[in-house]
């Protein structure tokens, strides 16, 4: 590094462009010095200006009645009733868990909370959507562990519970597995606050952690440069990996959010990425004022450190707040009493031109428009590309592949119980948790200290289908954002907003920018037709190993509100008793299909298949193939299916006459594992008659929904006044798991195969 | 007049708001007390609730012992005041002395949140008083090192004076002869793993954590009247 | 002076030292199977300052008995030196 | 012969290290004022056989290096000495 730093030019290895470097002269009408072009490193950097993505993120669509906040601040804010604002935010912390599983998740779970008590809200839930390499191998366990113990150790220690997640094992992770961590909480309406400075001769105030050299990774060449900084060599071999402090962070939710209580801050903001650089022009821009910041009024942990590096640490645990000077003492004393640290660090300006000037010791050492730091970095429309061979690849279809093979070992493969993830996280603090992780989605009581008393209950529920995305972004994140719809339904919520994380590989790959563009394309489309605002997100590019871009990978985060929550939901377990009878909402056969078993196919004739298998668990994960026509979805049909379940759920759990006994999706595994889920659950067996074979078995086809009921001609009935197909498909009792043909288990052994599988894979011996 | 009940608060403490609601449930008012109070006085019964009180950094317990609440805790429970810690206040009550024995990690060395089932084993304690010996709960517990260790000398004396007043079983960490719960001598100090103020409600997915919280809030209730 | 003071907490024989046994346990897999009878615990180094060595060495006995330790389940070593700086207060 | 090892894992200088820093700020209150500069880590004790000492070290480095610390945020520490009653393969 430090030889390519003696032949770079200073802001090459700083990760500027040429162009960039003109930008910036054009911007000073001036050559910046080492610290300025240091600050428009750290700033204009992908991470923290969305240079590639921000043209196409335009294209989604962020309205919607209930929406206080859209993107662009820390997180998003929608109205939830009573007086009550939800606040909710999605972030990856991918590349530093790659190298420090442990530090590297838990920081990531540090920084999404930040953004959340940000906007004034209490963090009242935390979801982990985790994609790792194959578990058979060690290296991949080693993150496995990491991941999960970091995520426990601090959201545990944090106090904030986490509610549920993902857990996705693909060889395109090997070496860049993906960590995102979502985060939602609550507050009342008129405590919400924003990231802005305001009010020239207003302070701006650091609170928490001591600042030290952490993560001060690429920027760490000005050291070699020989531009100052007393850690020379040493910092350039320091990883940008970061150790979080729970305890910290604890004492810091409590400072900040009685802070705002007390009406004490005008303007507050985390320090993320780029650190206090970034929370200073970012609040000085938005609020369209000035600051002044001396560096040498910042707590630091460590002697000797040079201006860019307190201006680009990220250090973890603090936040910048803007204070006005005669409610200072008042700021300090509250911080005091919860053993936070508070420094005033700068005040706000009524400069004309909206000038960051960082000063040392009172000499002007940096002088930058703040805007042109937060939103002055080049907009890329960087060229797209279709992957070669995508049509080939979507003709690659498994559906009819020949022979069908052992189903009943097929299913066992596909079983897998993840509480050996979820029992490690603290999933029910704050007495809100009422479905947990483990169910379709997380349902929780809307309480919390300090907010108005309500009966409302919100949901939550992270998807993703890289396999599917992999194949088709635009109608794999379709696929997406209707399982999570529907995963909804089954808790009794209905969907009001989204948040997204975008995991992509390279950018400077235009097949990675096709597949960014496609997902953006597909996501808005399936948005606007269930009238969903997406109100936050992140993108996280660069993923990638030796050259291979992961599949892209979005997650979504859907949230789902409940209007009475007096009673659990049925839940995906049914019971015994008299009689009850399994039926599946939504259409069983994809339309336009034929029904009859092992209907149009020859193979390469594929479609429409009945039961299509492309891009599924089984065809993946059972057969190794990865190829071939994702399921249709029509969104319309969709849309009544859902609504249905949710009316119904959500009058069993409003106190009403529950007609349902059980409920649960179809998603990964197909129908085979949704009823097997729920036998499991249930701990009851069932008998399932004439289904067509192992397609219909296997197929993911969206939009449909298993229950279980006592009233079945009630059901059905309901459904036909819904328009919803219904059939029935079993009947529930007994001891053994039964689909005609195809499997015959006892409930013993399919427990023992579900509970056993994660385990075995990832602490063999 | 309503039961006070004086719920312990160090930084890095977050069962306290859960505690409050669990003993409002059970008749109780609950005050949050912070660490640095020295005056227990108005109080009549004492809750060290769960959390991770000075980050747990150290071991748990080993920092929040020093706080300045601790002291005046002593002296409440040396004057037969009722107290309770749950699980992390459990631990601060045997680093403090207060309780016997110790905790590692779990067996498994893995954080554990999951529910539970307990018996009742002894009733002269004040969390168990007026339950049926036997008595099945299914309370969920969720802590990191939840094993609770002591020597066998320690071990004989608490079965002796019948001081195990909570057994798991289905043991989730690996603690000496299923030990759940325990009491001083006298029966008015108490600590346990498994937190009663996460199953106050079916909403919850128990309401078992009830019995054991009333029968705290009526027993301190008794020894305000005594 | 200045004394660079290190105590190691380790739990006492006897007491199970489940991440132990679970690393030795892990090591013939990873290819070590001349390594046995792991035993796990902390560290904690710092600098006490004290007017000659063995006020140090009882302050750092002390520290480790009050807090470092728990006596119950731990035992602790130390080692205490003049730190190589030293000398000024 | 046998060989007795012991392996410190600390966290980098330079490293924030959040249990040492909290445990500072303790003890003050503890009556001890004249320590600072607490750093945590955490230590391993173990025997590995081996033919001589140069070949022990070895091994305990490679088993420090790939399993006991990661060395983009830790280092670690060895030694390595002939077990008293050792001698015998
Ligand atoms: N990493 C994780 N952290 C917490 N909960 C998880 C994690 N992975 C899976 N879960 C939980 O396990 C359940 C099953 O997950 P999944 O199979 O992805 O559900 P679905 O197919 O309904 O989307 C969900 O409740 C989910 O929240
Ligand atoms: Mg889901």
């Amino acid at each position: 590094m430090s030889v390519r730093a003696a032949e770079e030019p200073l802001h090459r290895a700083l990760g500027l462009t040429d162009d960039e470097l003109d930008r910036i002269v054009g911007l000073l009408g001036r050559e910046p010095n080492a610290l300025e072009l240091a600050l428009y490193g750290v700033m204009w950097s992908e991470h923290c200006s969305y240079k590639s993505s921000r043209l196409h993120l335009r294209r989604l669509p962020t309205a919607g009645d209930r929406v206080l906040v859209g993107p662009g601040e820390n997180a998003g804010v929608v109205d939830a009733g009573d007086g009550i604002a939800v606040a909710i935010r999605i972030e990856s912390h991918n590349h530093p868990s790659a190298i420090e599983p442990h530090q590297g998740a838990a920081t990531g779970v540090g920084g999404i909370l930040r953004d959340i008590f940000t906007m004034g809200a209490r963090p009242l839930a935390v979801m982990d959507p985790l994609f790792f390499g194959s578990p058979d191998d060690a290296r991949q366990r080693w993150l496995v562990e990491g991941v999960v113990s970091g995520i426990s150790s601090y959201g545990n220690s944090v106090g904030v519970p986490t509610v549920g997640g993902e857990l996705t094992f693909d060889s395109c992770y090997s070496s860049n597995p993906l960590v995102n961590v979502l985060c939602l909480g609550a507050l009342p309406v008129d405590r919400l606050v924003l990231g802005r400075a305001s009010g020239a001769g207003n302070l701006a105030v650091l609170l928490g952690a001591a600042t030290g050299r952490d993560g001060i990774g690429g920027v760490s060449i000005l050291a070699s440069a020989g531009l100052g900084g007393g850690s020379g060599a040493d910092a350039i071999k320091r990883p940008s990996v970061q150790v979080g402090d729970p305890f910290e962070e604890k004492r810091l939710i409590e400072a900040c959010l009685a802070l705002l209580d007390a009406g004490l801050v005008l303007g507050i903001q985390d320090l993320g990425g780029a650190g206090l650089a970034c929370a200073t022009s970012e609040t000085a821009a938005r609020g369209g004022v000035g600051m002044d910041v001396d560096v040498s009024s910042v707590p630091r942990r460590e002697l000797g450190m040079a201006p860019w590096e307190v201006m680009t640490s990220e250090s973890q645990e603090r936040m910048l707040a803007i204070v006005t000077p005669g409610a200072w003492p008042a700021v300090e004393e509250l911080c005091r009493r919860w053993e936070v640290r508070a420094a005033v660090v700068g005040t706000v300006t009524d400069d004309p031109s909206g000038r960051l000037r960082v000063l040392d010791r009172g000499a002007v050492v940096a002088d930058v428009p703040a805007s042109s730091l937060a939103d002055g970095a080049p907009l890329y429309d960087r060229p797209l590309r279709e992957p070669a061979g995508l049509d080939a690849r979507r003709a690659d279809d498994p559906t009819f592949d020949a022979p069908a093979g052992d189903s009943e070992a097929d299913l066992c493969a596909l079983l897998c119980d993840p509480s050996w993830v979820y029992r490690q996280y603290d999933s029910q603090l704050f007495l809100n948790t009422v479905v947990g992780p483990g169910a379709d989605a997380a349902l929780l009581r809307l309480a919390g200290p300090g907010l108005p008393p309500s009966e409302r209950g919100v949901a939550i529920t992270t998807d993703s289908a890289p396999r599917w995305c992999a194949i088709d972004p635009r109608q794999g994140v379709a696929l997406v954002l209707a399982e999570a719809v529907a995963n909804l339904a089954c808790v009794g919520a209905s969907a009001v907003a989204v948040v997204n994380c975008l995991n992509f590989g390279n950018p400077e790959h235009p097949e990675v920018m096709w597949q960014l563009s496609e997902t953006i394309d597909g996501l808005a489309a399936a948005c606007r037709a269930l009238e969903l605002p997406v109100i936050g997100g992140n993108v996280s590019l660069y993923n990638e190993s030796t050259g291979a871009d992961i599949d892209p990978t979005p997650v979504l985060g859907v949230l789902g509100l409940v209007e009475k929550l007096r009673r659990r939901p049925p839940g995906m377990g049914w019971v015994d008793g008299d009689a009850s009878t399994v039926v599946l909402l939504g259409a069983r056969r994809a339309p336009g299909a034929l029904g009859a078993p092992g209907a149009p196919g020859a193979p390469g004739a594929p479609s429409p298949a009945a039961h299509p298998l492309g891009g599924s668990t089984w065809a993946v994960t059972c057969r190794s193939r990865r190829h071939g026509a994702l399921p249709p979805l029509d969104l319309v049909a969709h849309r009544e299916v859902v609504r249905l379940v949710t009316r119904l759920v959500a009058d069993s759990v409003g106190g009403g006459d529950g007609l349902l006994d059980a409920v649960h999706d179809v998603s990964g595994g197909g129908l085979g594992v949704a009823l097997a889920e729920m036998a499991i659950s249930g701990g009851v067996g069932v008998r399932v008659e004439s289904l067509e074979g192992h397609r219909e078995l296997f197929s993911e086809l969206p939009s449909r929904i298993v229950v279980a009921t006592r009233r079945p001609d009630e059901l059905v009935g309901r459904a036909r006044d819904a328009g919803v197909p219904a059939e029935l498909v079993g009947v529930v009792g007994g001891s053994r798991f039964v689909v005609d043909g195809l499997v015959d288990l006892g409930m013993d052994e399919l427990a023992a195969v579900w509970s056993g599988a994660l385990r075995a894979r990832l602490e063999p011996v | 007049m309503a039961t006070r009940v004086g719920v312990v608060v160090f930084p890095g403490t977050n069962c306290e708001h859960d505690a409050l609601a669990g003993l409002e449930v059970a008749g109780a008012r609950g005050t949050l007390v912070w660490h640095t109070e020295t005056q227990l006085r108005t109080m009549d019964a004492i809750v060290i609730p769960g959390g991770f009180a000075h980050g747990d950094y150290l071991r748990p317990g080993a920092l929040a012992r020093f706080s300045p609440v601790m002291e005046a805790v002593g002296r409440f429970a040396a004057e037969g005041g009722p107290v309770v810690g749950i699980c992390n206040g459990f631990q601060v009550l045997t680093e403090a002395g207060l309780l016997p024995g110790a905790f590692v990690k779990n067996r498994g060395l893995k954080f554990v949140c999951a529910p539970t089932t307990v018996r009742v084993e002894v009733t002269h304690s004040v969390i168990t008083a007026g339950l049926e010996p036997g008595t099945r709960l299914c309370i969920p517990v969720n802590h990191f090192s939840g094993s609770y260790v002591c020597d066998e000398r320690t071990l004989a004396h608490l079965r002796a004076s019948n001081q195990v007043i909570l057994r798991y079983l289905d043991n989730p960490n690996g603690s000496i002869d299923d030990i759940a719960g325990i009491a001083n001598d006298a029966g008015n100090v108490v600590g346990l793993m498994p937190h009663p103020e996460r199953a106050i409600d079916e909403l919850l997915g128990s309401a078992d954590g009830l019995a054991l919280l009333r029968a705290f809030v009526s027993s301190s209730a008794c020894v305000r009247a005594g | 002076m200045r004394f660079a003071a290190r105590v190691e907490v380790r739990l006492r024989p006897g007491i199970a030292d489940p991440e132990g046994t679970t690393i030795e346990r892990a090591l013939p897999a990873l290819g070590f199977d001349d390594v046995r009878g792991v035993r796990t615990g902390r560290s904690f180094r710092f600098q006490v300052d004290a007017t000659d060595v063995e006020t140090a060495r009882r302050r750092v006995q002390a520290l480790a008995d009050r807090l470092l330790a728990n006596p119950v389940i731990e035992d602790s070593e130390l080692e205490v030196s003049l730190e190589p700086d030293s000398g000024e207060p």
